[in-house]
């Protein structure tokens, strides 16, 4: 019995089964919800949160974080529209920012592992400093005139369904990231590291390689988001997703991954992600104003932890009424 | 240990000298890199650009810094505990607007101050006992109330502002006067930062939010009251984000629903670069104090020997990359010196 | 039941048919205790017995579920440790409970500074207090130095200097000497007697009977929760307590079985790490068991680190089975058939918050896998197989390892290592914390491992152990090995001389 | 295509600039529309230069019969933000819609969308490209700005000395326009003694607007003059001034609302400065948004229309051009509250 509730109470499972209650409500009894092009702008517009909160679980559960994503999808944005002023073929340019994202992770990965930094502390260090390199590459340019066929891919809808094109590839990238963290090696690995970094270490876990691997698989994905993100909005900017990296932390939390490392499920994560994308839509569909939302966010966020908590521990306690009274009797 | 040591003589003489010497040595070894690294920006800006120490230099200097220094002071207590407090934006936004409104109604420039600070204590204690009595991770609950806070906020002011014609003049002229080139609110962040050190190192709930900081578990075992300590760390750093509030209406003369939005970042870089160590358990608050001078004085540094604003950012960021290296560097020396004492010789 | 060598009318601290369950795990099953003035109680039980959670009810950290705590015969409820410490008394818990960023002053008398005018502390007053006790325990440890670094057993004196500290009525104390060797447990003892002729009342745990024997006045035993006997040691052999504890009679303590050795399977050549261990060469050879005495803090334990691979040396070779390994690198010692076991399991052993499943699985990740997969089924089943030999007492498998007892945690440890089928082994401190019944079981499995010729490097503070198991034993002696004797030689006094530096090489 | 047979730039230069005319032609007599829906967006909800704007365009649209609604993000950063705001208002089917653009290029698929879906688009205050909107209406011209802003510093500091600007984010493209029609001014022989010596970027910021400005004392002793073309900007850069040694010694324009400015004005710290009525502004845009639902206009050059009176007419890529700011002194400043 208490491994029945004990399971049922996991935040994630929870914030899953939330996600669904709100899509069920949501479709019966918001105007405008249901329809494609809504559906489309919702998964469109949560996509990027999306694709990084992907490797940001990985890296939270080994422990770490990484809060310079929003910088480098910037950069790599900024660089992409420069080389494209520079008349440089599109796609040369791809792979040059995807590179440039790989570097970017590389640098964190580094000073976190190497120098044996805290992580928080690095990447609030070039959260600026990557947002810095952006504005002298770009400066105040704002570069919209990518080729339409790429534009369209990142805006555009598979036929005349509900689904963004973007949306199959990110699926593919889901699978491969369920797979790596909750069934090889190396996902079973992160949660060691996560848990008790020594422990690991003297489990013959090679803790520094793994987390250098995290940073810089996050570097990739943020520069491959900063990517879609100027293709999406066919605008590169240097200031282009800034502040990113709270809307992905916040997402990642509601869904039960602890930022004390070893513990979260990507399933959660990624209802996180989604629950809260959705939940702003429908706001906005029933015209809750911008500041509303804001609090409805935090309360949520507060709700996300205290709730499992308080469940846990009435659990508990029943728990132990019962072994009490079990203890008695015989 | 040693296992034969003499019944009658005292090692400990030695132990004291030295030991004593040492630690104290390490801890302040940190806090003077970062001292080093301001000063040798300072003189290096003043040699390139004369006007930069005068008298409204200084001045300007120590009134930048005075606002992130109060909110810093709070922060490092509550990272002192191993926790962390992402709200302080919000509730330094929610304080000013309040201690706006009440001057706007002519109030009294005393009580608009006890209002914000007031106003700091109740997101403080809200923040405090959902962290404590919750025993929920800080991170989240404070990301949470951040956007709470800053959304009641945003519904409860609206598009109005506080502009200076709205407060009385002499709230207004405190802002920017002083002793000579010490602003009256800086002097403010100083006594407020020289109590808070000189309590937690003279007094024994302060000893202990240390302790619970470093090591949560046995903090309880130990018999201290671990919840209410955190309470404390929390409703402190509420009150002087409060405070902090109060005074950067009186700065800037000009509060709206957006004041201090995303000033958790900031703050947090403060509280890192001045050696507060994010697990808990050590660090100082004169040290955040000296992390939030240096970087505030970045921003002034830079425009003041003419670098373009373009470049600000990116040498922020690598330059708080640096100290942090720096202190890591001398954290790792310290560690091995404590090494080389522990090798002990029977 | 009467209590013959009843020293006083009314207890100290008392327990009145005391329960207690975790869960479904009932710890405590109305159990009574009387701890009078003056004497100096056991408690004495099998891992997982519930002698920690008996403390920790006295201590005021466990609420009981049902029965009473009575203090000078009356009734209390303790709501937190702050109020046992007020009633007077002290409690030294099995894990050391340090706050690894203060001093060690600060460490011992935090909460109850000396205070100056207007409540400020007394830093002077606080240093020269800890010295005084470090005195009065015969160590050198510098008051001022953070704990962070102590070494288990630095930190175990830390403990038993706070608890001394208190002047307590009632000093607690679980397994205090699991850390500590002879001398330092001579040294305990003795300012035991002291306090216990100053009317304190002690009760104290340990799985070294021998101590119990030497210090305690009465016993009390516990088996599965529930209360067995409360006896006087007098007149008790070590056998009577193995069978109060184990309901059943032990077999032989050491039961070494001779081999004649193998090959070399691990061969340390010069081996150094700057200001750690300088030059240690030695060889282990299959079927052998090679015990690794010294004193606390001789580098022992750093040479079992550098050789496994978690620290790096500076020069020296180590070679495994005719392969020489990468420095630095566990995963290579790993493939090459070395295994550790190290000394603290809760830090460097386990995985706390993890399941007892997936912290033996976790040295199997690499060879449990199906194209690339962890293969879940064959992580289980090799879990299961391993819990079950070692006698792990558990729930469910699926539990995280910190609700299990220190000794089974102990265990777990064991089973992962041994899971992973090495060529050599390396054991940190095997039996610490162990009831006799585990470690009888932990020894006979050494000698198996031995037998079906793995190669065993034993590191361990309990002399008697590396005597009765070890064909051979090296000697450290401040980062040096200064002897090899036989085990035809080997004697206490051999051994100690050579540790103690007194022997030449 | 280039040798490799990548897409550059240069193939990709096709798509005809100027305003996304409607397709039908502009019926100038039709009557103007009851029982519509424009939604406003701003940048920001919350700020009160926009909520003016906004309350103008509500006031209009009361009086023309129809229903106002304002959305937007709460943060002038947010453009995914602004964006989903679109969406939701194309899903919500208004009428028209009044928008702010943060950033030029990122809301036009969105936009596009919206037109697609037979929603008439407006862009206020800050433009987005021509061909993403049907019309664009101007506070003033650009020109007009630069140009009056130099002109007012030049005779504060009796055309001679240095002068600098401080400008909001680097990337504000408004802000950038006028910087270069005031570098078009400076041009003028009768500024041959005034120099403009930097620009200064406090990214609308109170903060480091402040810090940028006493950068700017520090690094020019000499400076004269500061143009600071943004509300933000010039509201911090006068509290600075005000409470330092440079009050009244060193002049200050630009761009501020008079409730911002009316104390530093009296005190002595500003002379005068310029702004246009944010909330005639607003009254603009909806009417233009109404004529264009109505039909009465399409959006194209040589168009013109009625609005509260006035005759306005279309420009060159859809512009709609309010007239010229007011400059606010001593004098004057009281008459206004907005
Ligand atoms: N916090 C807890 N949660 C769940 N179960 C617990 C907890 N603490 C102890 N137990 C269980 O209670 C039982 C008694 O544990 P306890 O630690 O008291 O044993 P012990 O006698 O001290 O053993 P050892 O000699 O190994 O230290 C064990 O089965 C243990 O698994
Ligand atoms: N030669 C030495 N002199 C003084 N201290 C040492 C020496 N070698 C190691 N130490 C320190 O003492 C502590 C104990 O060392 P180590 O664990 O290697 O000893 P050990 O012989 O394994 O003892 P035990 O395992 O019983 O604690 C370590 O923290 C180490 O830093
Ligand atoms: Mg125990
Ligand atoms: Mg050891």
């Amino acid at each position: 019995m208490p491994d029945s509730l004990s399971r049922a109470i996991r935040w994630d499972t929870v914030v899953g089964a939330l996600l669904i209650v709100l899509l069920l409500l949501s479709f019966s009894f918001v105007d405008g919800f249901g329809n494609a092009l809504n559906l489309s702008f919702l998964l469109g517009n949560t996509l990027p949160i999306a694709l990084i909160a992907l490797p940001m679980t990985l890296l939270v559960v080994s422990g770490e974080i990484d809060l310079s994503v929003a910088s480098t999808a910037g950069l790599s944005g900024a660089v992409m529209g420069k080389l494209w002023n520079e008349g440089m073929t599109i796609e040369t340019i791809i792979p040059v920012c995807l590179l440039l994202g790989v570097v970017c992770g590389l640098v964190n990965g580094l000073l976190v592992t190497r120098l044996g930094l805290p992580s928080l502390a690095v990447t609030i260090g070039t959260l600026a400093a990557y947002r810095g390199i952006a504005q002298i590459v770009l400066g105040s340019d704002a570069v919209t005139d990518f080729p339409s066929p790429y534009l369209d891919f990142a805006a555009g809808r598979v036929g005349d369904s509900f689904l963004p094109q973007a949306f199959l590839p990110f699926l593919v990238l889901l699978a491969i990231a369920v797979v790596v963290l909750h069934a090889t090696p190396f996902g079973r690995s992160l949660f060691a590291i996560g848990a008790s970094e020594e422990a690991a270490r003297f489990a013959g876990v090679r803790v520094k390689r793994a987390k250098l691997w995290l940073f810089v698989t996050t570097g990739f994905m943020a520069s491959l988001t900063g990517v879609f993100w100027a293709l999406h909005y066919a605008s590169a900017r240097y200031d282009n997703a800034t502040g990113l990296e709270l809307s992905v932390v916040a997402a990642v939390l509601l869904g039960g991954i602890d930022f004390d490392g070893g513990k979260g499920t990507l399933g959660g994560a990624v209802a996180g992600v989604f629950l809260l994308g959705a939940l702003q839509n429908v706001m906005s569909l029933l015209n809750v104003s911008a500041q509303s939302q804001i609090v409805v966010t935090g309360v949520l966020l507060v709700v996300s932890v205290l709730g499992p908590r308080v469940a846990r521990q009435i659990a508990v306690a029943r728990a132990g009424r019962r072994a009490v009274t079990s203890a008695q009797t015989s | 240990m040693t296992v034969a040591t003499p019944p009658h003589a005292p090692a400990t003489d030695v132990a004291k000298s030295s030991g004593t010497r040492l630690v104290d040595r390490v801890f302040r070894m940190r806090e003077l890199a970062i001292l080093a690294v301001f000063l040798v920006m300072i003189v290096v800006t003043q040699l390139g650009n004369s006007q930069f120490l005068t008298e409204q230099g200084i001045k300007d200097l120590l009134l930048n810094a005075t606002i992130l220094v109060l909110v810093a002071t709070g922060q490092s207590l509550v990272v002192i505990t191993r926790n962390v407090d992402l709200s302080v934006g919000s509730t330094l936004g929610i304080s000013a607007f309040a201690a706006g409104t009440h001057l706007h109604g002519g109030g009294d420039p005393v009580v608009a101050v006890a209002l914000a600070v007031l106003l700091g204590i109740g997101c403080g204690l809200l923040n405090g006992l959902l962290v404590s009595l919750g025993q929920v991770p800080a991170l989240v609950v404070t990301l949470g109330t951040l956007y709470i806070i800053r959304g009641i906020d945003s519904i409860w002011v609206g598009s109005r502002q506080i502009t200076a014609a709205d407060l009385p003049d002499s709230f207004v002229d405190f802002g920017s006067h002083g002793l000579w080139a010490v602003p009256w609110l800086a002097l403010i962040a100083l006594a407020v930062l020289v109590a808070t050190a000189y309590y937690l190192k003279h007094f024994g709930s302060g000893r202990e939010l240390y302790a619970l900081g470093s090591h949560p578990e046995a903090a309880r075992l130990a018999g201290i009251p671990v919840r209410r300590r955190v309470l404390f760390a929390y409703t402190v750093c509420g009150a002087l984000a409060g405070l902090a509030g109060a005074l950067y209406l009186a700065r800037f003369g000009n509060v709206d629903s957006g004041t201090g939005t995303g000033y958790e970042l900031t703050v947090v870089s403060a509280v890192v670069v001045g050696g507060v160590v994010f697990t808990g358990g050590s660090g100082s608050v004169h040290g955040a104090a000296l992390g939030a001078l240096l970087l505030t004085s970045i921003n002034s540094v830079l425009p003041a020997l003419g670098v373009s604003s373009v470049w600000v950012l990116a040498i922020n960021g690598i330059l708080l990359l640096l100290a942090i290296a720096v202190d890591r560097v001398v954290a790792l020396r310290v560690a091995s010196a404590l090494k080389k004492r522990n090798a002990r010789h029977a | 039941m009467t209590h013959p060598s009843d020293p006083g009318p009314t207890p100290v601290l008392a327990l009145r048919d005391v329960a207690k369950s975790f869960g479904a795990v009932r710890a405590l099953r109305s159990v009574s205790l009387e701890l009078y003035a003056g004497e100096v109680h056991a408690l004495a039980g099998e891992n997982g017995a519930g002698k920690s959670t008996l403390i920790k009810t006295l201590a005021g950290v466990h609420r009981p579920d049902a029965g009473q705590v009575l203090l000078d015969g009356r009734p209390v409820v303790f709501h937190g440790p702050g109020d046992a410490r007020d009633a007077g008394i002290a409690v030294i818990y099995q894990e050391p409970t340090l706050f690894p960023d203060l001093s060690i002053a600060e460490n011992i008398f935090m909460g109850r500074q000396p205070r100056r005018t207007l409540g400020r502390i007394d830093h002077r007053a606080t240093r020269d207090a800890t010295a005084a006790l470090m005195d009065r325990l015969g160590v050198e440890l510098d008051p001022d130095r953070p704990a962070r670094g102590l070494s288990i057993a630095d930190q175990q004196i830390v403990e038993i200097a706070k608890a001394l500290s208190f002047d307590a009525r009632v000093l607690i104390m679980d397994e205090p000497t699991a850390a500590l060797t002879g001398s330092e447990v001579a040294r305990l003892f003795g300012v035991v007697r002291t306090l216990r002729e100053q009317g304190a009342a002690v009760l104290f745990i340990s799985h070294r009977l021998e101590e119990i024997f030497e210090i305690c006045g009465r016993v009390t035993t516990l088996r599965d929760g529930a209360w067995i006997a409360t006896e006087p040691v007098d007149g008790m052999t070590e056998d009577d307590l193995v069978r109060r504890m184990v309901g059943r009679d032990l077999d032989e303590l050491y039961p070494k079985q001779a081999v004649t050795p193998g090959d070399v399977a691990l061969s340390v050549r010069r081996l150094t790490r700057e200001g750690v261990f300088t030059d240690v060469s030695f060889e282990v050879r299959r079927g052998e068991i090679v015990g690794l005495a010294g004193l606390v803090g001789a580098g022992r334990t750093e040479v079992a680190r550098a050789v496994f691979g978690v620290d790096r040396w500076d020069a020296g070779e180590v070679v495994v089975d005719g392969r020489s390994l990468t420095r630095g690198a566990p995963s290579t010692a790993m493939a090459a058939g070395l295994a550790l076991v190290p000394e603290d399991r809760r830090a460097q052993g386990l995985v706390m918050d993890m399941s007892i499943e997936r912290n033996i699985g976790l040295t199997g990740l690499r060879t449990s896998v199906r194209a690339g997969l962890v293969d879940r089924g064959a992580e289980r089943s090799r879990s299961l197989d391993w819990a079950v030999r070692l006698q792990v007492k558990y729930a469910r498998i699926a539990d995280a390892v910190s609700t299990l007892s220190g000794g089974n945690q102990q265990k777990v440890v064991l089973a992962k290592w041994l899971a992973t089928g090495p060529k050599v082994l390396i054991v940190d401190e095997p039996t610490r914390g162990i009831d006799v019944g585990t470690k009888a079981e932990v020894h006979r499995l050494l000698s198996e491992l031995a037998a079906d010729g793995v190669a065993v490097l034993m590191i361990s503070s309990d002399l008697p152990e590396i005597l009765g198991m070890a064909d051979r034993v090296l000697v450290m002696h401040e980062g040096r090995l200064t002897a090899e004797i036989p085990r035809t030689e080997a004697t206490e006094e051999t051994v100690m001389a050579a540790a103690t530096g007194r022997a030449a090489a | 295509a280039t040798a490799c047979g990548g897409t550059t730039k240069e193939d990709v230069k096709n798509d005809g600039a100027g305003p996304a005319a409607s397709a039908g032609k502009a019926d100038p007599g039709a009557a103007l529309k009851k029982g519509l829906t424009v939604g406003f967006l701003p940048k920001q909800v919350n700020n009160p230069y926009f909520t003016t704007a906004d309350k103008g365009g509500e006031k209009a649209l009361a009086e023309l019969g129809s229903a106002y609604k304002e959305v937007g993000p709460s943060s002038a950063t947010d453009t995914s933000g602004q964006v989903s705001y679109v969406n939701t208002l194309t899903q919500q089917q208004v009428d028209a819609i009044a928008v702010s653009a943060q950033d030029p290029g990122a809301l036009c698929t969105a936009l596009k969308q919206a037109m697609g879906n037979g929603i008439k688009v407006v862009t206020y205050d800050s433009d987005t490209t021509p061909q993403c909107r049907n019309a664009f209406v101007s506070q003033a011209s650009a020109e007009d700005l630069g140009r009056t802003e130099v002109q007012l510093l030049a005779q504060q500091i009796g055309y001679r000395g240095e002068i600098a600007v401080l400008s909001a984010a680097q990337t504000a493209t408004n802000q950038n326009t006028w910087i270069g029609y005031m570098k078009e001014e400076l041009k003028d022989p009768k500024y041959k003694d005034v120099k403009l010596v930097k620009i200064a970027y406090g990214n609308d910021d109170a903060q480091q607007s402040f810090q940028q400005t006493q950068g700017l004392l520090q690094e020019y002793p000499d400076l004269k003059g500061i143009i600071s073309p943004t509300t933000v900007g010039i509201k911090a850069a006068a509290q600075y001034l005000s409470g330092s040694k440079y009050k009244g010694k060193v002049k200050l324009t630009g761009l501020g609302t008079p409730n911002d400015m009316r104390k530093y004005v009296k005190n002595g710290t500003v002379d005068a400065f310029e702004l246009w009525d944010p909330a005639k502004l607003g009254d603009l845009a909806a009417r233009t948004a109404v004529a264009l639902s109505s039909g009465q206009i399409t959006g194209k050059e040589g168009e013109s229309f009625q609005a509260g009176g006035t005759t306005y007419s279309i420009g060159k890529d859809g512009v709609i051009s309010l007239g010229k700011p007011t400059v606010f002194d001593a004098e004057n400043i009281d008459r206004f509250n907005f």
